[in-house]
């Protein structure tokens, strides 16, 4: 693995640690349920993805490289529906 | 390496914190939630102990599908609308059985300290029965389960099916015959069609290569079947399909299809290779893994049964 | 202290919570929550036999590994019929109790 | 490197499960259940890299098992709520 592709892989997954951690202080500190959505799908998608990204350079072969992709892409759709499932729950419920 | 024994403790403090949680927090719902994320921290916990297979069954069964059947049961309880009369029980109660349970966890905690040393193993015999007979499985799990004990797993999968028996025969006796009801009331919602849409075909995808990768690596027949009987779950949720009807022939067909077809394995083992339950040396692997597929079918099936519940005349009260 | 040990402890707490739960809670939905935890932390106890069984090339003892799985369906196979039972039994006395003294007041519950 | 990738797991597992005090704080059931969605994603990057860092087969596959049934106990708390609301359909 050359050089630059080692320091890609390190910044993307600590930069992918970070949003977990942002969207943890987001989810305990934000004052509503929206906002605190909000942080929660900026973990679920960013931190999740910068992880994935960086780890793929390191995958032995392309079928675990795919299963990374595969993971990420299962997450994306999963969060991206919840979260409208849960910001609709919300609303009906202040109703 | 000194970031995992740290790690081991927080993940020990959090499993216990959250099973506090469960049984401490005030309402139904908050302690089932409660319960899906201790399910989680539990997979995590079984990674640690080097058991990915029991960690997969963990959290598609024990985390997942125990969550939602409670979920639902919570569900229909609570149309009832007659909360349960409060009997809050008194504290010297309460001290009593804190002792109690104390005193229990003490001693199992006491006896772990004291396991024997060097500890006792099957090991062998299992890595026996894995290259044993032609078998040539690589997951020593697989062949424990389909060879070394393979009369066990074919009784766990008669239990299943009893359970189905057990769960539908309690059902109203008018209703026998007709399908459960749905897993969820109103009219489905668009995103959660489309999640429900993408979602499952993936699904049975990801729980077919779980089961096949299941001979050589940490999978097999339990965890690719509860990811497809998750998938199916789904499905139902999302109403894109209706519980089916209990006397549906397929249905019953699906279900006594794993243990049947083991049990005819089985007894043909008994003619041709000698003993009940031996696989003939040399094409004992494709066996196995028809075997398995059955299976698949069976546990796929049976899951979502014992979830939606017995068969009610009307939709949902 | 090895995570395996660290592991048993864990399972042998759990069981001890799930027993307090098991006995005190009224709400029968929540006794069976509990017994999952008895349940869950007995299979703790039962992985690191296996995980100190590490024999013949295995990081593991695969024996008491297959059998935790087995049980873990059984687990649930369990709970779906008890749930089937709870339910039934509160459609037929309007009442979620499992209070033996419900059953028995006039009109406070059993067959109307 | 590996120490790198278990420490970023480390760090990850520690921050979800101090997000983990909503289940205890709520104060609405929906934010439990986001606690509950938040600590299955990290958990899934958290199996990756530790499943890089160690090398034990087959986290990988549990990881993908957990993407997939992330959603799943999630759309059963909604269908519960929708239920609760007496939902229209909107």
């Amino acid at each position: 693995m050359t050089t630059l592709l080692e320091l890609f892989s390190v910044a993307a997954i600590s930069v992918g640690a970070f949003f977990f951690f942002a969207g943890t202080v987001g989810l305990l500190r934000f004052p509503d349920s929206l906002t605190r959505l909000h942080a929660l799908t900026k973990a679920d998608n960013l931190g999740l993805g910068l992880v994935v990204l960086g780890l793929l350079p390191r995958a032995e072969n392309t079928f675990s490289a795919l299963k990374l992709i595969v993971i990420w892409a299962l997450v994306l759709l999963s969060g991206a529906s919840t979260a409208q499932l849960i910001g609709r729950a919300l609303r009906r419920g202040r109703k | 390496m000194s970031v995992l024994p740290v790690l081991d403790v927080v993940l020990a403090s959090l499993v216990i914190g959250v099973a506090l949680f469960t049984i401490a927090a005030r309402d139904l719902f908050a302690s089932v939630v409660g319960y899906v994320a201790y399910g989680l921290l539990l997979a995590f916990v079984w990674i640690r102990l080097y058991a990915p297979d029991v960690a997969l069954t963990e959290a598609a069964v024990g985390s997942g599908v125990t969550g939602v059947l409670l979920i639902t049961a919570g569900k229909r309880l609570g149309a009832l609308k007659n909360a349960a009369p409060e009997m809050r029980p008194g504290l010297s109660l309460k001290i009593l059985t804190g002792v109690l349970a104390a005193l229990v966890a003490g001693a199992l905690g006491a006896a772990i300290l004291m396991l024997p040393d060097p500890p006792p193993s099957l090991a062998p015999e299992a890595a026996a029965a894995a290259s044993g007979a032609g078998a040539g499985l690589e997951n020593p799990i697989t062949a424990v389960l389909m060879s070394y004990r393979s009369f066990d797993t074919m009784l766990e999968k008669i239990v299943l099916i009893l359970a189905v028996v057990g769960v539908w025969s309690v059902g109203a006796n008018k209703a026998w015959g007709s399908a459960p009801a749905p897993l969820r009331q109103s009219r489905p919602y668009a995103p959660m069609v489309l999640l429900a849409q993408t979602l499952a075909p993936v699904g049975v995808l990801i729980g077919i290569h779980i089961f096949w990768t299941g001979a050589d690596a940490p999978g097999g027949a339990f965890q690719g079947g509860a990811l497809l009987a998750a998938m199916w779950m789904v499905t139902m949720m999302a109403r894109l399909a209706e519980p089916p009807r209990i006397d549906a022939q397929w249905l019953r067909m699906a279900m006594v299809a794993g243990p049947a077809v083991f049990l005819v394995t089985g007894l043909a083992g008994g003619v041709l290779a000698g003993s009940f339950f031996a696989y003939p040396p040399g094409i004992a692997k494709p066996i196995i893994l028809a075997i398995e597929a059955f299976m698949v079918l069976s546990i796929a099936t049976a899951l979502p049964m014992l979830v939606a519940g017995p068969p009610s005349e009307r939709p949902d009260q | 202290m090895t995570p395996s040990v660290l592991a048993g402890l864990t399972g042998a707490a759990l069981v001890g919570l799930g027993f307090y739960g098991l006995i005190l809670h009224p709400h029968p939905l929540r006794k069976l929550l509990a017994f999952n935890l008895i349940g869950s932390g007995v299979f703790l106890v039962f992985g690191i036999v296996a995980r100190r069984g590490a024999a013949a090339g295995f990081r593991f003892d695969p024996v008491p590994q297959a059998m935790v799985i087995t049980g873990i369906v059984v687990a649930f196979a369990a709970s779906a019929i008890a749930v089937a039972l709870i339910l039934r039994l509160s459609m037929e006395s309007r009442n979620v109790t499992l209070d033996p003294e419900v059953w028995t007041r006039p009109n406070g519950g059993g067959a109307t | 490197m590996n120490e790198l990738l278990l420490a970023a797991a480390g760090l990850i597992v520690l921050t979800v499960a101090i997000g983990l005090a909503r289940i205890l704080r709520g104060p609405t059931d929906v934010e439990r259940l986001m606690a509950v969605q938040l600590l299955g994603t990290g958990g899934i990057a958290a199996l990756l890299l530790i499943a890089y860092a160690t090398n034990v087969p087959g986290v990988e596959d549990v990881a993908l098992g957990l993407a997939l049934l992330a959603p799943f106990a999630t759309i059963a708390f909604i269908n519960l709520l929708d239920a609760d609301q007496g939902d229209a359909g909107v």
